[in-house]
């Protein structure tokens, strides 16, 4: 074989000699392929495997950690919760309607694998600026293509997240996370027990397309891209939705012995890992896949990546029953092979053996690299932000309202209004809030959800950034009355080859590591995307947080927004706010510079307990963290789901610029309100648990009335609520019409 | 009173209609599978939201062939009780027995928002609990935008066959409460005996506080009243 | 065997919203010379049947029944041997 | 004045959910002659232009630029005096 060809499949020559090795003769195409995609960076993690390891990924709850299909988390009453986050950046880059829809039929066959019901959606998404008319259709399409499939499928769309900024031009991102529902009891696995087991291909037929798909993924984004167009899928939503009754009709009947859904490197893919994760073989014939398209060879056939398919495991006498069930709702089911005991993954064509070798070494022997690493040298250069460099500016007011129409802070509503989020009727939170928050019927039970990242932030300082995002996760749970759980992430990043990118990385993962450890939120799952350039960079090191949280009692819930004229209006945590690396400094001053905001890991965690305890005793009317935006975007935030003004007062103590106070970010802060009559009562438990808690103004009017004054200084906004809120919620529709 | 809900491929908010009847009203209710033919009996049957076979080719074009549509019709023929929800309405027009057609919304986009009904008649077995004042209800489609030719469209409104339409919260039906583009702002409409109903908004979706309004449930309350008296 | 492609369009008498959106995506991207767009579906379907005329009477029907809904639109097509 | 219709479908190799569903509803209706159904886009686009060649030039821009993502679609057209 010549080096060429596997050059041309991205296998690196001591990959093909280590083939060489595992099989004691040359490979050849078909296995070749099949090593080529299973040992690609999206399937076999070869360069972050390493570090991945810092993750804690084991508690108390945790009934299923990292590596099956989704991680599992025990929520009590023999429930359990089960999601994942995965990302389909490079896709929908080049058809975002497609790239996005199929991106949400992955998650979601992650989900009901476990034998879970899938009961909310998420999205994290990064587009450059709306300035620009390609990216409108990026984005637009993106957020259709979210739609489409999750409508249509009938799994609300209940949070997600959206930033715009000039590093995503090249390089959208889409994470798309699935969170479901099951029974502890009726988990099932991706594993091929039981030697002589019948393997059951259901669902839709298999096309050419995707074919290196997973390669795709794990290049950066050039001119040859468009060569490899056919990457991209349509997705089939109706199609899945059937394949979901039917799996989980079988899985709660009990004959299914193994289950696992065909996403990247398609049928390899699923037969390798079942094989190794049971310590077993498997033997299929690939002239028995339903075909979409005439004269598919032999690779084709293994590496296609087919959305909507299944590999199930069973005994042989269920085969039927099988069939009758995936009958009943118009699916195929086929028998392509079983289960033998010889560990080998053996593939043959009409009785010919075409490929043969040991299902461990494609799953889980892919060779593990630890890249180099390197500071970059921007990291000192933007640590040198100082004050003289951001000019004072005259008008807060056209401050404030620059801010709140920056795309970055405007209301999501142009994207969450084409979401069903409210199908199943479950969704007792809406999107608005700082988490969603979901009833799970027969319990007086809810899980709050929220998904949440900072690219910036990682840019300036990934350490710091991997930090906040978790910490950001968890304070928009603890805002909603919900007690985090878990996490799982979705990790993007440049190309890993590159030894400044490769510190990002690993730098961000330790800092996220570190938060789920002092929060006690393990890891459970996640995705890794790297490759995220182009000719002009790579993108912000973003890290994507994905959290579920519980509320014990759906009673407790708690929303961002004021409820009642007359409330009292609190500042709750400490914490400088800073200039560093906001939404302010970036708007305003157009400066991507300085230190992001500390975070002090004992004062967040007792700030948490602070606000969990104040909401679960009733003190609480509305809490919202403060975030990208500062101070003045979170007061103003509360505002506007109920129309309900404020008065706000400020005092600047020491030298602190006002807009600094106003529009600078800061860590382990919230904006409460609550009724008068609970004041002594809260600011009793604030004291007792060590958090600041000052009353800053109230509800009041139908104007937003924020002052603040100092030594010499008073500044004011003070303007009609009705103005700021249509401004604020038209802000992504006018740019979208342009 | 026994209610049906209808499940087809790709039906979703089927489960929705289910807890709506046995959780919120506290009444009897069965799925009816799209192949069978058999009612089992039911009093009302309630053709729920979703996608049936993907919304591919027209939103309810393929679920209006199903057997299960045939005893439907003849159901609804005798009187029965039928109540067409989001895609359910879809399916009732295209199986005919509600007249116009449902089309793409004229943002282009699905939208899920809670919109404002005004009740236009409150004497059908659907509507008669319902006082003078909007209901909210929330919307979540992409093929709502109602369309009928003109002389339908007369008839329609001068036998009182226009049960909802869109409002603002105050009543008053304005362009700007119109989530869909639909003509006259039509939510709602009733067949000639007013015994079946097809409408866009989900009234499932709006059965408890819990969930945003309570409005939704009147209409359940209505179809309960009716049949007790009748 | 034969290949009918049918074009179906709305009604005149129809709002067109996606026609109108195409019209000024493409307005915008400098395209003044050009107007009265309407958006429709495309369908092909294959089908065996002795002559041309029969055929056609098929499509007909099958259009009338389920490929088209003749209160907002209106359908061509042709037919050709494969 | 000119008009031009034209067909956009999904490429061969790209799956058609819709037509394989449309395929199914109309066997399940009876018609077992048929197969191959492919649902697409149907456009009409009204161009000012001096001639022919001039109109085809500009249409095949719009189709590339705009009007389909040749990533996963196919288009033809015919372009006629109206
Ligand atoms: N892509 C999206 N999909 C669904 N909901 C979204 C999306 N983007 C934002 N939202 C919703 O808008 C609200 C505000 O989002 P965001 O400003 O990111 O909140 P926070 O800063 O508290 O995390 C949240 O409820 C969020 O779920
Ligand atoms: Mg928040």
């Amino acid at each position: 074989m010549k080096p060429e060809i596997w050059h041309q499949l991205g296998v690196k020559d001591q990959e093909f000699e280590m083939i060489v090795n595992i099989l004691g003769r040359e490979p050849n195409y078909v296995e070749l392929s099949m090593y080529s995609v299973m040992w690609s960076e999206h399937c076999s993690y070869k360069n972050s495997k390493n570090t991945l390891k810092l993750f804690p990924t084991e508690n108390e709850r945790i009934l299923l950690g990292p590596g099956e299909n989704a991680g599992i988390v025990d929520i009590g009453d023999g429930l359990a919760v089960v999601f994942k986050v995965e990302s389909h950046n490079h896709p929908s880059a080049i058809e975002p309607y497609q790239g996005a829809a199929t991106g949400v039929g992955g998650i979601i066959r992650d989900i009901f694998t476990m034998g879970a019901r899938p009961v909310a959606l998420l999205n994290s998404l990064r587009f450059g600026p709306l300035e620009d008319a390609k990216i409108r259709w990026l984005f637009g399409g993106v957020v259709s293509g979210i739609a489409g499939y999750g409508n249509c499928i009938g799994i609300p769309t209940v949070g997600g997240e959206v930033y715009f900024d000039g590093s995503y031009s090249g390089n959208p991102l889409v994470n798309v996370m699935c969170v479901g529902i099951m029974d502890q009891e009726k988990i099932s696995l991706g594993q091929a027990k039981g030697t002589g087991n019948s393997v059951i291909l259901v669902g839709a037929r298999t096309g050419r397309d995707g074919i290196h798909g997973v390669t795709f993924a794990s290049e950066e984004l050039g001119e040859e891209s468009e060569e490899k167009r056919p990457a991209v899928q349509v997705g089939d939503p109706f199609m899945e939705k059937l394949l979901i009754e039917a799996c989980l009709e079988l899985i709660d009947m009990g004959v299914i012995v193994g289950i696992q859904d065909l996403g990247g490197a398609g049928l390899t893919c699923a037969t390798s890992e079942m094989a190794s994760r049971a310590g077993t073989g498997m033997e299929i014939d690939i002239s028995l896949v339903p075909r979409r398209e005439e004269g598919m060879l032999p690779f084709e056939v293994m590496i296609s990546e087919s959305q909507e398919r299944m590999l199930l495991v069973v005994e042989k006498e269920s085969e039927e029953l099988v069939k009758k069930v995936f009958d009943r709702w118009e699916l195929s089911a086929t028998v392509i092979g079983r289960v033998t005991d010889d560990k080998m993954v053996r593939v043959k064509e009409k009785g010919e053996v075409v490929a043969e070798m040991p299902a461990k070494s494609l799953a889980d022997e892919a060779p593990v690299y630890c890249p180099e690493m390197k500071t970059p040298s921007y990291i000192e250069e933007v640590c040198r932000l100082t004050h003289s460099k951001i000019p004072e500016p005259a008008d807060p007011e056209e401050v404030f309202l620059k801010i709140i129409t920056s795309p970055n802070i405007a209301s999501k509503e142009w994207v969450y209004r084409q979401y069903d989020h409210m199908v199943r009727t479950c969704t007792v939170v809406l999107p608005g809030s700082d988490a969603a928050v979901l009833r799970i019927r027969g319990t007086k039970r809810g899980i709050a959800v929220t998904i949440d990242g900072n690219g910036r932030y990682a840019y300036l300082d990934p350490y710091l950034g991997g930090i906040t995002a978790v910490a950001e996760a968890a304070r928009n749970l603890v805002c909603t009355g919900a007690e985090p759980l878990a996490v799982t992430d979705c990790l993007n990043f440049g190309n890993p080859e590159k030894p400044e990118i490769f510190w990002q990385f690993y730098k961000a993962v330790e800092g996220m590591s570190k938060a789920c450890q002092e929060f006690n939120t393990p890891v459970v799952g996640g995705n890794v995307s790297f490759y995220n350039e182009t000719a002009k960079g790579a993108i912000f090191p973003t890290p994507v947080v994905g959290m579920v949280g519980l509320l014990e009692d759906l009673d407790q819930r708690c929303t961002i927004d004021y409820k009642e004229e007359g409330d009292h209006i609190l500042l709750a945590g400490q914490g400088e706010p800073t200039a560093g690396g906001s939404e302010y400094l970036s708007i305003i001053h157009d400066l991507l510079e300085g230190c992001p905001p500390e975070i002090d890991l004992e004062q967040e965690i007792k700030f948490q307990n602070f606000i969990l305890e104040a909401i679960r005793a009733g003190l609480v009317s509305s809490a919202h963290d403060l975030s990208q935006g500062g101070l003045a975007v979170a007061l103003a935030e509360g505002c506007f789901k109920n129309s309900l003004g404020v008065q706000v007062k400020l005092s600047a103590e020491r030298d602190i610029r006002w807009d600094i106070l106003l529009f600078g970010e800061v860590q382990s802060r919230a904006v409460l309100s609550i009724k008068p009559d609970k004041y002594i009562e809260i600011m009793e438990l604030a004291d007792k648990k060590g958090v600041p808690l000052k009353q800053i103004g109230e509800v009041k009017g139908k104007d937003f009335n924020l002052e603040v004054t100092g030594p010499e200084m008073r500044k004011a906004i003070n303007l009609p609520l009705e103005e700021i809120i249509e401004k604020w919620r038209g802000a992504i529709e006018c740019m979208m019409e342009l | 009173m026994k209610f049906g809900v209808v499940v087809f491929p790709g039906s979703n908010c089927d489960l929705d209609s289910y807890y709506m009847v046995k959780d919120v009203l506290k009444q009897p209710v069965e799925y009816l599978w799209h192949r069978d033919k058999d009612l089992k009996g039911v009093d009302c049957v309630i053709l729920p939201g979703g996608f049936t076979y993907g919304d591919y080719l027209r939103p309810g074009a393929i679920a209006g062939f199903s057997p299960l549509v045939e005893s439907v019709k003849e159901f609804a023929h005798k009187g029965g009780l039928v109540l067409g929800i989001c895609n359910g309405f879809q399916v009732l027009t295209e199986a005919g027995l509600l007249p116009g057609a449902l089309y793409l919304n004229i943002s282009l986009q699905f939208r899920c928002v809670f919109t404002y009904l005004k009740v236009e008649n409150n004497r059908t077995p659907f509507t008669n609990l319902t006082e003078d004042r909007a209901l909210k209800i929330p919307v979540a489609h992409g093929d709502g935008n109602y369309y009928a030719d003109p002389e339908t469209l007369t008839e329609l409104e001068k036998n009182g066959r226009i049960v909802f339409r869109y409002c603002n919260p105050e009543g008053e039906v304005t362009k700007e409460a119109n989530p869909n583009g639909s003509l006259d702002n039509i939510a709602g409409i009733c067949n000639e005996k007013g015994n079946v109903l097809g409408m866009m908004p989900h009234p499932e979706r709006a059965g408890e506080e819990l969930l945003g309004s309570d409005d939704g449930k009147i209409i359940f309350d209505s179809i309960l009243k009716f049949w007790g008296e009748n | 065997m034969w290949k009918a492609k049918i074009q179906v369009t709305l009604k005149k008498s129809v709002l067109d919203p996606q026609g109108a959106t195409v019209e000024k995506a493409l307005k915008a991207l400098g395209y003044d010379n050009i107007g009265d767009v309407r958006v429709g579906k495309y369908l092909e379907v294959v089908v065996e049947g002795k002559d041309n005329e029969e055929v056609e009477e098929q499509v007909v029907e099958m259009c009338q029944r389920l490929l088209t809904n003749p209160v907002i639109e209106d359908y061509t097509f042709e037919v050709t041997e494969v």
